[in-house]
């Protein structure tokens, strides 16, 4: 009684839309569905997929392939993945209805072809067996290359180099990282907007301290002391700080500025920039 | 020191695969002897009673533990898990690997899916980066692979992949 | 495979000493037979074309570069013109830059991370300094930047820093 592993594993990680396939598949009770179906059912990664798997199974070259036939199967396939209660994603849909059409245009008389040119879909726009050949070809071929990725990445699997965890000073090479070798000071300072942009959406949980406007007061004139020439207003608020703790330093600032014993200024008028300086 | 013992040091703190120039650079030696003492301490570390081995990936030579020590290796950091690539996300990657630079639409065409979020992924883990747009109107994103891609997948270079061959014999 | 290659490969992989009886334990070797072929071990790194060495710290066995080769691996970790800061140092050296004198808790409450590694290594490569200690509870350390970092920057002193403006373009 394998239940854990239906072939819905059988590709290994699975994808967001699997996942919910798979969690479709769970919340139907699996047991019943092993019984029911016996299925050997892979979830597919696209239409393509699933077209490829249909001509497998047939044992058909693709060159070979009759619209027709893969399309009864294509449709058979698609109503099986419906009583399993899978979700079938509109590409697969759409696959569905590209094959009928090209199965329709066989039919009919070959006059009556003017939709061609008509932009109808982004991803997949077939409009001959030909060009359905074409696709697939080329997919097969990227398959296989998946494939080949695979026994890769198994193999490097079985492979461990040294890593030192933790954060540290690292080897980027510069060719990875364009924004960071070249320019460390733009750099440096977009890591400061990331680190804030951060904090604002963290809730900061300090213990709780007591401020006093007296201290922040000698606070703020100690910064100023080490800094002639003024201090970013920003700079000001410590890391981390409670919202009491900012509105105390804002008052101990107002009230030094009432003293007159500081000056908040800006650069020039409607600047962002303000600065903070002994008078 | 002598060079061997050297390039042993170095390889064994870096991290990452070293280009042979660049230990020429640090060695103050040839990039040719470099290469030549690479060589020879590949060989060293063939020996049955060495447990590393000295690979050249991603155009660079790299330290990592022989194979059949995975299983003992893997002992020491159960728990961690190690998760593979989905199906998905290799297909995108095999496509990037050969069509670079190509666009998301251009993945979608050959793929018949929506491929954004396996973008996404793959940026994240730094397997693909964006190298610019193409000029065509939208102006999208143009993806291409990286050397993490090739780390992660134990190749030298992209020559690695099979040849491409696909016939082009439309209408 | 035979003890001593799985040993070495563990020692590689390993980032803490190992004990004895943890390596015997993975192995399914006994103690005794591990700490024979540590030793052995021990003599092989000895000979003067290996650039590495075992040694027994901590109650466990470690491996490490031997101290001659100490002088070039710095090179490679000095390397300022290929290789460039992780961002996790960037951002910490941008939040002490901008800060000092600032304390690891602070820094740590706003990169929402732990950061004494980072710490640790931006004071190794002498980008900052402990300046003091604050006057609260505990008398944290407090960390503030060095002339090094100034020099790697290409900075005169820290009032080029841009300006701690969020939404101004940079360029």
């Amino acid at each position: 009684m394998n239940l854990k592993a239906p072939s819905f594993y059988v590709n290994g990680k699975r994808t967001a839309r699997q996942t919910k396939a798979a969690a479709a598949i769970c919340n139907f009770d699996e047991r019943k569905l092993q019984v029911k179906y016996q299925i050997s059912l892979p979830v597919f990664q696209g239409p393509f997929d699933l077209l490829f798997h249909l001509i497998e199974k047939a044992e058909v070259d693709i060159y070979e392939i009759s619209i027709a036939e893969i399309t009864a199967q294509y449709l058979q396939a698609l109503q099986t993945m419906r009583e399993l209660n899978l979700e079938i994603a509109s590409e697969f849909l759409l696959m569905a209805a590209t094959l009928l059409r090209l199965k329709s245009k066989k039919l009919l008389p070959a006059a009556v072809d003017e939709d061609d040119d008509e932009t109808e879909e982004e991803i997949i726009s077939i409009n001959s067996r030909e060009e359905l050949i074409e696709k697939l070809v080329e997919y097969r071929f990227y398959r296989q290359v998946a494939g080949e990725l695979r026994s890769f990445e198994q193999k490097q699997k079985r492979v461990f180099v040294r890593s030192l965890s933790g954060e540290k000073i690292v080897l980027v090479n510069p060719e990875d990282e364009a924004s960071i070798s070249g320019v460390p000071l733009p750099a440096l300072l977009q890591a400061l907007e990331r680190v804030l942009a951060e904090k604002e959406r963290e809730p900061q949980d300090l213990s709780p301290e007591a401020f006093s406007v007296q201290d922040k007061m000698k606070e703020i004139m100690a910064a100023l002391q080490k800094k002639q020439s003024g201090v970013d207003f920003f700079a000001l608020f410590p890391p981390g700080a409670a919202l009491s703790e900012i509105v105390t330093i804002f008052v101990a600032l107002l009230e030094l500025v009432r003293l007159k014993k500081v000056a908040v200024w800006q650069s020039e008028p409607l600047s962002r920039q303000i600065f903070v300086s002994r008078l | 020191m002598e060079l061997k013992p050297l390039l042993e040091a170095l390889l064994f703190v870096a991290e990452e695969p070293m280009p042979p120039a660049r230990l020429a650079e640090i060695t103050g030696a040839e990039t040719r002897e470099v290469r030549r003492v690479l060589k020879e301490l590949q060989k060293d570390y063939e020996k049955a009673d060495r447990g590393l081995q000295l690979v050249e990936i991603a155009r660079g030579f790299q330290l990592s533990t022989k194979p059949a020590a995975a299983p003992v290796i893997e002992k020491l950091f159960s728990g961690e898990k190690s998760y593979s690539l989905s199906n998905a996300a290799l297909e995108t990657l095999a496509i990037i690997a050969y069509r670079q630079p190509v666009t998301r639409i251009e993945i979608e065409s050959i793929r018949g899916v929506k491929t954004d979020k396996v973008l996404e992924t793959l940026r994240k883990r730094r397997f693909i980066r964006i190298v610019g747009r193409k000029d065509v109107p939208g102006r999208p994103l143009l993806y291409g692979t990286t050397r993490e891609f090739l780390k992660y997948f134990g190749l030298k270079d992209l020559s690695e992949l099979p040849p491409l061959i696909m016939e082009e014999d439309k209408q």
